[in-house]
């Protein structure tokens, strides 16, 4: 039972990702994707430039993985983070959790994205349409 | 990484501190510097080696320090 | 924005459902699959057989899906009930959401699967490894 | 469907009913038959026209009743 965390400048392909989290004794496979989106607060947004401490942010993926695993009974899981250029509507994260049970794997796939969101090092800069650029800045993460 | 690439105008850099500094003396000694640096926050969020630090953490040669902004991914 | 509820023979392609269900609005999708396991109750399991009222079960879908979407800020949402033989490993049942944020995707998506576990027509027959068969009753529906 | 397809060994039969008559009489006249019908339950859960409908829902003529056993999707 290897779970899978990375950081890639290639497509997310989620539906691989979930298949190969599927084992036989699972009831229950769940599937989430972060999708660029066509506005934001408003404005509307063309694409999305990803950057990553990457290293540190497989690292900190696997830790958060990790601590989902130890709090509820799942099976594998898998998480992977796109960096660089995306246009709207291209996945940019996926998390993929299998278990035997549903409860559990709405739990874990829940806490996942929560965690990322606050902890991974991993930025985005959102390109308007009228062509303007920003760093977006959400979360301060820190020592825990 | 993000806004604070543009502070430094690199990725990395190396630093002499003296033994027994801290992360936050090397926060300071940066911000001495002035222009850009002016614009690192006095209380950055921080990595040594990968793992969140806090500002007191001792640092010792060879130590990657690494300035965390606000992150946004997802 | 037509939401999509059926009952098939045929088996499910949980990723195109949830390509389906995502707009340039979007910005997550969330895809849940129910999958035969090996076991139940401590017995192992060779395969599943579904029966369903169908032409209920889609009426029953269609509701519980309208109820979701009137709940909670969603975009496009699928649910697909597969019947007849399915062996381990096989999804039963794909719920595809897609929304403007995270959270109303995993609260709509967790609300259709316990609904349909409640009020769907339908109908799962064990088949054990050792040839015994049996039909399973979890929920009693009623009127409301 | 599933457990009460073979109490009825049919999937679909008519039923007279006098006018008047609600899903309750049906259920207890289908039990009268005895024999397999005897494990039909006295309060089984059931549809009129595909929707969940009380015991006490009258019936008329071309109504589609279905006894509705628990269900076990997902």
């Amino acid at each position: 039972m290897s779970d899978l965390c990375y950081v890639t400048r290639d497509p997310i392909d989620g539906a691989a990702l979930l298949a190969g989290c599927v084992s036989a004794s699972d009831g229950a496979a769940l599937l989430f994707l972060g999708v660029v989106r066509d506005h934001n607060d408003g404005r509307p947004v063309g694409h999305l430039d990803y950057d990553a401490y990457a290293v540190m942010a497989e690292r900190v993926l696997g830790e958060i993985v990790a601590e989902a695993s130890s709090r509820w009974r799942v099976g594998r899981m898998a998480v992977v983070h796109r960096i660089g250029r995306l246009g709207v509507g291209e996945p940019s994260v996926a998390i993929a959790v299998a278990s035997p049970h549903r409860a559990e794997a709405y739990e874990a796939s829940r806490y996942v994205i929560e965690e990322l969101k606050k902890r991974a090092p991993i930025w985005k800069r959102e390109g308007y349409v009228d062509g303007e650029e920003r760093w977006l800045g959400e979360e301060t993460p820190g020592a825990r | 990484f993000a806004s604070y690439r543009e502070i430094a105008g690199a990725d990395e850099l190396r630093v002499e501190l003296p033994a027994g500094a801290v992360a936050a003396d090397l926060v300071a000694r940066l911000r001495e510097r002035g222009e850009s640096w002016a614009r690192l926050p006095p209380s950055p969020a921080l990595a040594v080696n990968l793992e969140y630090a806090a500002l007191a953490t001792p640092l010792r040669e060879g130590d990657e320090v690494a300035f965390i902004p606000p992150v946004s991914g997802g």
